[in-house]
Parts: structure tokens; C-alpha cells; sequence
């Protein structure tokens, strides 16, 4: 097992350094540019939901992202110390955000989509909080 | 991010280039899309040809901008999505709204039909 | 200024992960690829000394690079917790390695390639030592 | 790392492919090719063509290998370098006491002009 981890500030500009370091790490993976696309749009919106919620947009707080190869599958560990989330959010099904009405776009909801794509483009994803430290747990089996 | 904005046939062709992602590329791209729309026909082509990846902020600025050409009976189209962007797009079924093209005469061409 | 921390254990089979984050932060950069190449030796350099002379080729040991892009450079910072250098190694005219006589290959060092090539790609090196951690500072200026 | 060896005209070629970096690659590397000088005429052409990337450990294992054909009044040459190995090569000097060739060819005919 190869594993690797990360650490930015809460900064929107430094989310990006994050996200290419994983499509990197995906190179030694059999992952699929489609999958790893997706690998890569799951740790984006998780790591903005880590700024814009659980640290309230304030930069300058920490962000750890482990990320760890095994033979079959990838997990991504992402932890912050912010105000943290109910899990039940994560559980929920969260894909009437897609249930799209073409005729009224004027209801189309704006956000909501980052949980329901992270569900969507990872095999499994979890959620805990431990002593003021919140982690989102990725895996991504290989195609 | 990048952006050019071009008129032609009173319809306003802007091209996005980079990464349209949280933080300061969507601000700057929602400030100026609602500009655009703001000023002329409502009547947008949104040419991401050189988007190379897009979040879910991304998408709520094309969903914004799409409101706001509503509002005014105009339309935002996209043109030229990269694979990424179209693998958002179809995930979030989005596709129901947006006209998607793939060659920029067409996409221009689309709001003459109306 | 973006800024983010790798950390690994001192296996060798980790080194990869992190050269490659390092070449993929590098495409922020107005860096050519030969500098690319160069920055990506010389940390795999560096951080190859770590696992076998800090670390006496103990795994399981931890290794944090940092690494600063800034507007006209950018630096990365190696530490480890090993029994370092005498920062003279470094400061030393490492290029006596590169003093080949053609006619006598049976006298060619082996190895001691490792340092005069840090040296040789990068544009400032660094050694120091502080309660326990030896840190190796590297930067690049932008072509 | 990936090894394969054939043998032409009495001169082993070896092709690496992967990164030849210190631990198990280097290792493996190094094994090969001392068997291989061992067994032959000592006569090798190194094949480099896949080779991503190489540190100076990677170098460690030519040097070894030039001094164990050396030593059988034989010798390494290596074979289609690639931008960074060519750099490494020329940043340490080594060009002086490696032949580079750009043609598998060439390389097995050069032990023939011996
Ligand atoms: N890491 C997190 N920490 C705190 N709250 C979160 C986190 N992730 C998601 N949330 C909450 O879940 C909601 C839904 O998140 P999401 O589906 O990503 O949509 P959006 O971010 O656009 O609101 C957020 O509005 C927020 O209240
Ligand atoms: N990070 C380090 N910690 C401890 N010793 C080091 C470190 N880097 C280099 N050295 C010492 O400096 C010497 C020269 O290093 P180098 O030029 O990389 O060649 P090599 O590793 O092949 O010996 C090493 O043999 C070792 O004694």
C-alpha cells in the first residue's frame, strides 16, 4: 500500500493544488480518465464544502487530505477541525436535485449538487466527526 | 480563467477558458455573464471549449446566467463542452435545460429559429 | 502565494507519490519542462538521502515537503526527524564527481551523485537543524 | 520496472521500461544485469527507451555494470535515451564513458568494429 497525505489552508486558490496532486497520484492506478475525472470532481467539491461550511469561507484553517493506493481501490480521508456537518445530510438521498422540471427553469435549484456528486462519482463514502475533527472518507474501486 | 466576449447577429458569444471552479473564476465568471445578459438580447453562447475542469459553483453560475436570460425571454446555450464538463452536465441531467452544440454557427444560429 | 504540505513514510516505493505531486504542481508554473525534469530530480534526490542516510533505510519514518509557489519562484521545504548532515556536505564543491577520467572507468565512483545533482537543478540550497528536524530548503526560480 | 533480455550476435540487449529509481527497480535492474554480463560476452546494448525517469541510483546500476563488462574486456552502451535520462547523463558527465545510440543497429555493430 502506497499512501500519501496532504495539507493546505482553507484558501478556494489552494483547492486546486489538492485536486492535481490526486489526478497525479491517479496515474498509478488502473483508474479510467472517466473515473479519475470523477475521482478528481468528488475531492474538489468535497474539499469547497470543507472552506464554504465547515470553515465558513475563513481561510488560514487547516485541511488534511490522505489518500491511500491498495491493490483494488483508493480511499481519500479528508479531515477539518470546523463546525462540521450532521451525517444525516450525507445519507440522505440526494438526488432530487436532478429531478429537473425542463419547463420551469426558474425553480432549478442554483447549488446542492456537491454531496450528490460525490455520492455519484465514489463507490463509498462515509462521514464521522471525532473530538472536533471531521473526516469524509472516499473509496474508489478500480474499473 | 479567462474570458473573451465577442457580439455577433445580436447574440453574445462568450468564451471561458481554464478552470471554472470555486473561489475567484466562478465570481468573475457570474459578474460577467449577468453583465452581458444585463446589456444585450438576453441571447448567450457559452463557448467552453477551453473549460478543462468545472465544479458545482461552475454550474450554479450557468444556472444563474440561465435564470437571468429567462427573465428577459433570451436563452444561454453551451458550446463545445470538454469531456469533463460534459460528464457534469450529464450527471446532474442538466442537459434538459441547456442546448448543448457543437459548432458555434449552429449555436448562434439557434436563436434566429425562435 | 499557494502553498501545500506532502507528507509520506520513508519507503521507497513513496517517493514516487510524491515526485509526482511536486511535477504536477509544477504545471502551475511558468517552468520549461527541462526545469520540471530538474526540480522532479532533485527532490527525488533529496528525498532519497532521507530514507537512506537520515534514515538509515528505516521505513515507517515520516517525511514532510512543503512547497511555495510563489510569483517568480518556488521553494520546497524537505524535514525529517533522522540523524541529518553536517550542513558542509552540502555547502562543500560537491562537482569533483563529475571529474571522470575516460581511460580509468574502474575507478568512477559508483555513487555520491546525489547532492552535486540538487545542487545542479536547483537555484539555491539550504541545510539546518532544529531540535531534531533537519530541513532541506530548494528553490527555482522561474525561466 | 519492467526487464526484458534477448541476445543478437553474441551482444545482449536489455530493454528497461518504467523508472529505474533506488529500491526495488534499482534492484531489480542491477540483478539483471550483472546475471547477464555474467553469463554472456559481456557485451551488452541498454535499451532505455521507456525509461520515464531516472535518479542517480539508476546511474549507481550502469556505472556497476560498465565496470563488471569492463572487466571482461566488454562494455555497455546505451540505447535511445530519453530527454530527462539524457540531461541526468550529461549533467553528471557520464557521456564520456557511455556510447549513446539512437539505433539498435548501430549499437550491436559497434562491438563488431572492436
Ligand atoms: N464538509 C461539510 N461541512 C459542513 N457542512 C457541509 C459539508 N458538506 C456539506 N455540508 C452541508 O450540506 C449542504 C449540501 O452540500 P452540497 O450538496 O455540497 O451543496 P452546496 O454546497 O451547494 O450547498 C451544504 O449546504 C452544507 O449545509
Ligand atoms: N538528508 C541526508 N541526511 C543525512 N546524510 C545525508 C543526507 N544527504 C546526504 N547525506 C550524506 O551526504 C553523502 C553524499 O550524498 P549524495 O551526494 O546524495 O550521494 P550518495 O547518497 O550516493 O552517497 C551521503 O553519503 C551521506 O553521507
Amino acid at each position: 500500500m502506497k499512501k500519501l497525505s496532504l495539507k493546505i489552508n482553507s484558501d478556494t486558490e489552494n483547492v486546486e493544488l489538492v485536486t492535481e496532486c490526486v489526478r497525479a497520484l491517479c496515474l498509478f492506478t488502473s483508474l479510467s480518465q472517466a473515473s479519475v475525472d470523477g475521482v478528481q470532481l468528488a475531492v474538489t467539491e468535497a474539499v469547497n464544502n470543507v472552506i464554504l461550511h465547515s470553515y465558513k469561507g475563513e481561510s488560514s484553517h487547516p485541511i488534511w487530505l490522505t489518500i491511500s493506493l491498495q491493490d483494488e481501490y483508493l480511499t481519500m480521508s479528508l479531515s477539518d477541525t470546523g463546525v462540521g456537518m450532521e451525517p444525516i445530510l450525507l445519507q440522505a438521498d440526494r438526488s432530487s436535485v436532478t429531478e429537473i422540471e425542463p419547463d420551469d427553469v426558474m425553480r432549478l435549484d442554483e447549488g446542492g449538487r456537491g454531496l450528490f456528486l460525490i455520492k455519484a462519482t465514489m463507490d463509498k463514502v462515509n462521514y464521522h466527526s471525532d473530538g472536533g475533527t471531521h473526516t469524509l472518507q472516499m473509496t474508489k474501486y478500480f474499473d | 480563467m479567462q474570458i473573451t466576449h465577442r457580439t455577433q447577429d445580436n447574440v453574445d458569444v462568450i468564451d471561458f477558458s481554464g478552470r471554472l471552479v470555486m473561489g475567484a473564476p466562478v465570481t468573475e465568471a457570474r459578474k460577467k455573464l449577468l453583465e452581458v445578459v444585463e446589456a444585450g438580447q438576453a441571447q448567450v453562447v457559452l463557448n467552453l471549449a477551453d473549460v478543462t475542469f468545472m465544479d458545482s459553483s461552475g454550474l450554479s453560475v450557468l444556472v444563474s446566467a440561465l435564470k437571468a436570460t429567462r427573465t428577459k425571454n433570451g436563452d444561454v446555450v453551451l458550446l463545445n463542452l470538454t469531456v469533463p464538463v460534459h460528464s457534469l452536465i450529464k450527471l446532474t441531467r442538466l442537459q434538459q435545460v441547456f442546448k448543448i452544440f457543437e459548432s458555434e454557427a449552429a449555436a448562434i444560429e439557434s436563436f434566429k429559429e425562435q
